[in-house]
């Protein structure tokens, strides 16, 4: 059952689409203001499933830009501490990529370890992903560097456009529910197996195509302090760094975050918003600071994503090669450069 | 180009500078990053071409700690920018050597991309001494073309003219690329109903995710300390709680800036979502034109800002705000 | 798990009421905390952590000064450097703060201490997590070999919990005392002189574990001294002090290489340090 | 600086925050108050050294906390006790002011009005002016923020 295979022609979508908002919230690439981003989906929305990249990624379905954790009031005279409730409703992200369902998967390694985050946990759990496979991935995508493959994405239910229809296929029993409660829209369609393989070799023949496909990682990984910290590249590579955070709120990766108060009649909320190791503020406290330099700032952010984070997690790269910092640095940094810079010398010059 | 490297070569190897700040070539066409040269074998990788869009004036704040002299490649409107920085006391004008590079618009990636073009490999077309007015572009997915004018950056269909305000010397010719009203936009929303105003801002600045790039990348935002980087401030940074937030930061840093802002237009192009911030910064640079009579920040290095300055005869602000 | 309040999410604190406030040193205060229905907060091991909150002002890390040997009620030393520290020294015994806690490691009192000849190397506020080991020692003193305490401050007023170091610690049995202050004082009959240097006048044994703990530039040259001494890198424990917002080792501020200073700390073993790039 | 409203699911009583310059304008509050002259309690002064003290930032910030109409009263221009500080009050709040209402914000919300230490009459009369504008333009919906409203 788990492998069947369903199909709806492009111009039925609208109708699936209000279908499923329906019954649970739904997330969709939508072109606003020129950029294409992950938004509730609205009727008469202007859905862009050709979009490859959305501007920001679909991380915060599941670990919003700010969320509230508990808010502190005080009741004759005693504090009261009252948790904020946790996702209850379901919610489908429909539309995300091969990359971003890859960057969930690195999320789920800092979110889900123990002590799991549990705002972040019920969100992981109610959340159903529909991705589709890059039918015209970009220059800037280099996915395929990590190992992900674009053409098969990982997610409860994985989407193929082929012609004018798109074919679903879930893949896990989430999917299978999600699937299910869409026959109306969904006709189960025998022999597409077919039909998707020549699609992924259509993407795979273009992914190899692609610039920066086959970034090599050689050198990078465990073990690799010593040697990448000291070297004198990250004095050239820096220097144009703004030290603003556009890397790190576009990265699926990315998942460091604040914790402030904010001041209500009702009490104190405390919540936690999205924060950037490019900050100045991020590592400073009362008796000073430990990165007092951008060049210290820049080298955290690569060298946490790509040393760092695999010698904690058996190698696992936090990045996923999806480009969003390679389109949107202001100054045309991006982590593609700082590979390339080190190359297999290992920037020891 | 190349009269430009070669000249930034003699510079450096005569002493006259320490360094060169430019432009060095990227991974591919469209993406050549700020730099630092000090020395000559390093000007290989130097690029000056369409996609140097960066105002590189305000790298010289740091540049004027550095030991000896730097010469820095501005554009016309980049030399508005240095102009107000010596005005403000921010960059040292006895260590600077500037060279007055030509311009006939800059080009920004995303103009292309939003025209359809897919899995761009290369652009072609985009010297600055060039004068053809098509960009060839290789994609993945095949051949393309597009006109320069369609892939400039906005401001430059709104640019002040091309003549260089401060200079040490120029190299390269320049080309008008005004094809628009720097302030149509702005009119266009002061007719519109106070409603459809706010819901246009709302929708717009919705998609601002606090990134700071457009106060980081402002080369008239130079204060060491930013107001909103500070602890003391409850909320002040970071969370996009609802479309207050947003304007709340927006609305004052254009304040910060107004009668100081010379509308280089870097916030809009560096946004990456693509919000027009430019719009805060013309409305206030029309209102002061209005106002208080027509004002160009850093057409000179003297003249006062008009916001540390009055008149006894002013309006008031009540007069103003309902006599439009 | 979905669908009730959520109480257990380890970034969700517990109120916790100051039961008691001594004032240690001009800047530096004790303050006892307890759970609003009596007894503690939590349990912990020597040398953790818990994130200490004035709700609306901030929030901050601060080590467990009391032992856990103290079955009532959980220290915390405070000194007064920054708006929240201000704004916790001007709180008075009944009020509240919320507590969450304990994080990190602990100092390894149960296995690789246990047996062993203690040196503790302390300076100013750097008293206040090796306090709690100490306590722990001493409490359990069958189960450890020869203490020694080398403390020192700025002055004598500066000296953490004097009465208690003079009447507890100096008294107990096959425990060595031995305070400096930075410069000479009044009423000051002991010893003058900076703590690496007392340290190497006093003269140790290698066969000692040594718990160092004290403001940078002092662990850096206690360190050098230790090593003169023939102490390897690998019987010195510190504990390390950086920014820190979550606790739980995810919210990114304390990473340094692939550590996380409130998850894999804040105790380190100097060797480990040395693994570590230079970032703290 | 924390403004908070005091009604609670009542019926809507305006919040106007006035900022005072302490020399002229919150004198003529007081002389307002003691010649007897009622002006609404929904106006909460804040003393000001000067109107020129009032960074942009207060405004908006009074109105994220649930302020409905914000008015700034100063010297009359020429009266200053810093010589020039209301000229620049002027220059800058003319500005906020356009931007405010370039934004979409009604432009009623926002007032500057120049009272001296002997118009009692005037402050309370400009006061239950504004007080019965901020009634007429309702809550302020535009630039409160989410959270001060629960």
């Amino acid at each position: 059952m788990m492998g069947g295979i369903y199909g709806i022609s492009k111009d039925r979508l609208e109708g699936l689409f209000s279908a499923l908002a329906a019954e649970r919230e739904l997330y969709l690439p939508v072109l606003s203001g020129g950029k294409v981003n992950f938004s509730v989906w609205e009727e008469g929305a202007d859905v862009r499933l050709d979009v490859t990249k959305t501007a920001k990624s679909p991380k915060d379905a599941f670990f919003p830009q700010f969320e509230t954790l508990y808010t502190c009031r005080t009741e004759e005279g005693k504090l009261k501490i009252d948790p904020e409730e946790l996702c209850r409703r379901e919610f489908v992200v429909f539309g995300m990529r091969a990359c971003d369902a890859a960057g969930l998967r690195v999320l789920d390694r800092v979110f889900l370890s123990e002590p799991v985050d549990t705002f972040y946990a019920a969100r992981r759990e109610l959340g159903t992903i529909v991705s589709i496979a890059c039918g015209e991935p970009e220059e800037s995508c280099f996915c395929r560097a990590f190992g992900i493959d674009a053409a098969a994405p990982d997610a409860d239910a994985a989407a193929w456009f082929s012609g004018e229809r798109l074919l679903m296929k879930p893949q896990t029993e989430k999917g299978m529910r999600l699937v299910s409660s869409l026959s109306e829209y969904l006709t189960e369609e025998d022999g597409a197996e077919a039909v998707i393989e020549e699609e992924q070799a259509k993407i795979r023949a273009i992914t190899e195509k692609l610039p920066y496909s086959s970034l090599s990682l050689e050198g990078w990984g465990s073990g690799e302090t010593k040697r990448k910290f000291d070297s004198p590249l990250w004095e050239k590579l820096y220097r144009p760094c703004l030290a603003c955070g556009t890397c790190t709120f576009v990265c699926p990766t990315c998942q460091c975050y604040d914790i402030k108060d904010y001041k209500t009649k009702n009490g104190v909320q405390r919540y936690r918003c999205w924060d950037s190791c490019m900050y100045s503020d991020f590592t400073l406290m009362a008796g000073g600071n430990n990165r007092t330099t951008q060049l210290q700032r820049f080298r955290q952010r690569f060298m946490h994503k790509l040393v760092y984070f695999p010698e904690n997690n058996e190698g696992m790269f936090s990045c996923v090669g999806c480009g969003r910092c390679v389109d949107s640095c202001p100054s045309s940094l991006n982590i593609v450069k700082v590979i390339k810079a080190f190359g297999k010398d290992g920037g020891d010059e | 180009m190349q009269e430009l490297k070669k000249r930034l070569c003699e510079l450096l190897s005569d002493g006259t500078v320490a360094r060169v700040l430019g432009w060095r070539r990227g991974e591919t066409s469209f993406d050549p990053e700020p730099a630092f040269f000090g020395s000559a074998e390093e000007l290989s990788d130097f690029v000056y071409d369409g996609f140097c869009g960066a105002n590189l004036s305000k790298m010289m704040i740091e540049a004027a700690r550095l030991e000896g002299k730097t010469a820095v490649c501005l554009k016309p409107c980049d030399t508005y920018s240095y102009n107000q920085l010596i005005k403000e006391h921010r960059v040292d004008r006895e260590k600077t050597y500037i060279i007055g590079v030509g311009c006939r618009g800059k080009l920004d990636i995303d103009k292309i991309r939003a025209s359809g073009i897919k899995g761009i490999l290369s652009v072609s077309g985009t010297e600055c001494d060039g004068d053809g007015d098509t960009l060839f572009v290789k994609t993945v997915y095949g051949d393309r073309t597009c006109k320069y004018a369609d892939a400039m950056l906005s401001r430059c269909h709104v640019c002040r003219g091309k003549e260089h305000k401060i200079y040490d010397e120029i190299i390269g010719e320049s080309r008008d690329t005004t094809d628009g009203d720097r302030f149509s936009e702005v009119e266009k929303l002061e007719a519109m109903a106070p409603r459809e105003r706010f819901e246009f801002f709302r929708r717009e600045l919705s998609r601002c995710i606090r990134c700071n790039a457009c106060r980081n990348v402002c080369p008239a935002c130079s204060c060491r300390k930013c107001v909103f980087d500070s602890n003391n401030f409850d909320s002040a940074q970071k969370a996009n709680v609802d479309p207050f937030e947003e304007k709340m930061f927006h609305i004052i840093r254009a304040f910060h800036v107004a009668g100081r802002c010379t509308d280089c237009g870097e916030c809009s192009r560096v946004c990456p979502e693509n919000i027009p911030l430019h719009l805060f910064n013309r409305k206030f640079i029309k209102d002061i034109n209005t106002f208080y009579g027509e004002y160009t920040a850093g057409e000179d290095a003297e003249e006062m800002c008009p916001l540390t300055d009055f008149d006894f005869g002013d309006a008031e602000p009540g007069d103003v705000t309902s006599g439009r | 798990m979905c669908g009730c309040g959520n109480g257990n999410d380890a970034l969700i604190p517990r109120v916790g009421v100051i039961t008691d406030i001594r004032t240690e040193t001009p800047d530096v205060k004790t303050f006892r905390v307890v759970s609003p229905k009596g007894g503690k907060l939590f349990e912990h091991m020597p040398g953790q952590c818990a994130m200490v909150c004035v709700p609306g002002v901030g929030e901050g890390m601060f080590s467990i000064t009391s032992s856990p040997t103290q079955r009532e009620y959980q220290e915390f030393s405070i000194k007064r450097c920054g708006v929240l520290t201000d704004m916790l020294h001007s709180l008075s015994p009944g009020d509240e703060i919320t507590v969450r806690g304990p994080y990190g490691n602990h100092f390894p009192v149960e296995d690789a201490l246990k047996g062993k000849n203690l040196l503790f190397v302390a300076g100013g506020i750097g008293l206040a997590p090796l306090r709690s080991v100490i306590n722990y020692v001493l409490d359990n003193r069958a189960d450890y070999g020869s203490v020694d305490i080398v403390y020192g401050a700025r002055s004598a007023d500066d000296l953490v919990r004097l009465d208690e170091i003079r009447d507890v610690w100096a008294k107990a049995p096959g425990v060595g005392v031995h305070l400096t202050i930075d410069r000479e004082q009044e009423g000051w009959n002991g010893h003058v002189g900076f703590v690496p240097a007392f340290l190497g006048e006093l003269g140790f044994d290698a066969d000692r574990t040594a718990l160092v703990c004290g403001p940078p530039v002092m662990i850096k040259f206690v360190l050098s001294t230790l090593g003169e001494m023939g102490f390897g890198k690998e019987q010195v424990y510190t504990t390390l002090e950086l920014r820190m917002k979550c606790g739980i080792g995810k919210c990114g501020r304390c990473n340094i290489g692939s550590k996380y200073v409130c998850r894999d700390g804040p105790v380190f073993r100097f060797d480990e340090i040395d693994e570590l790039p230079d970032e703290y | 600086m924390q403004i908070e409203k005091t009604a609670q699911n009542k019926e809507w009583k305006p919040m106007i925050v006035a900022f005072c310059c302490n020399w002229c304008s919150y004198a003529g509050a007081d002389l307002a108050g003691s010649s007897r002259l009622s002006y609404p309690a929904d106006v909460k002064i804040i003393r000001v050294p000067c109107s020129c003290r009032v960074n942009p930032m207060f405004i908006l910030r009074a109105f994220e906390r649930g302020a409905d109409g914000v008015i700034i009263c100063g010297c009359h221009p020429g009266d200053c006790h810093y010589t020039t500080g209301n000229y620049y009050t002027r220059r800058r709040m003319a500005l906020l002011f356009s931007m405010l209402d370039f934004i979409g914000v009604e432009n009623g919300r926002t007032r500057v009005e120049w009272v001296s230490a002997a118009e009692g009459a005037k402050f309370s009369a400009t006061m239950n002016e504004f007080t019965a504008k901020i009634r007429s333009l309702g809550q302020n919906v535009r630039l409160g923020d989410l959270r001060c409203r629960n």
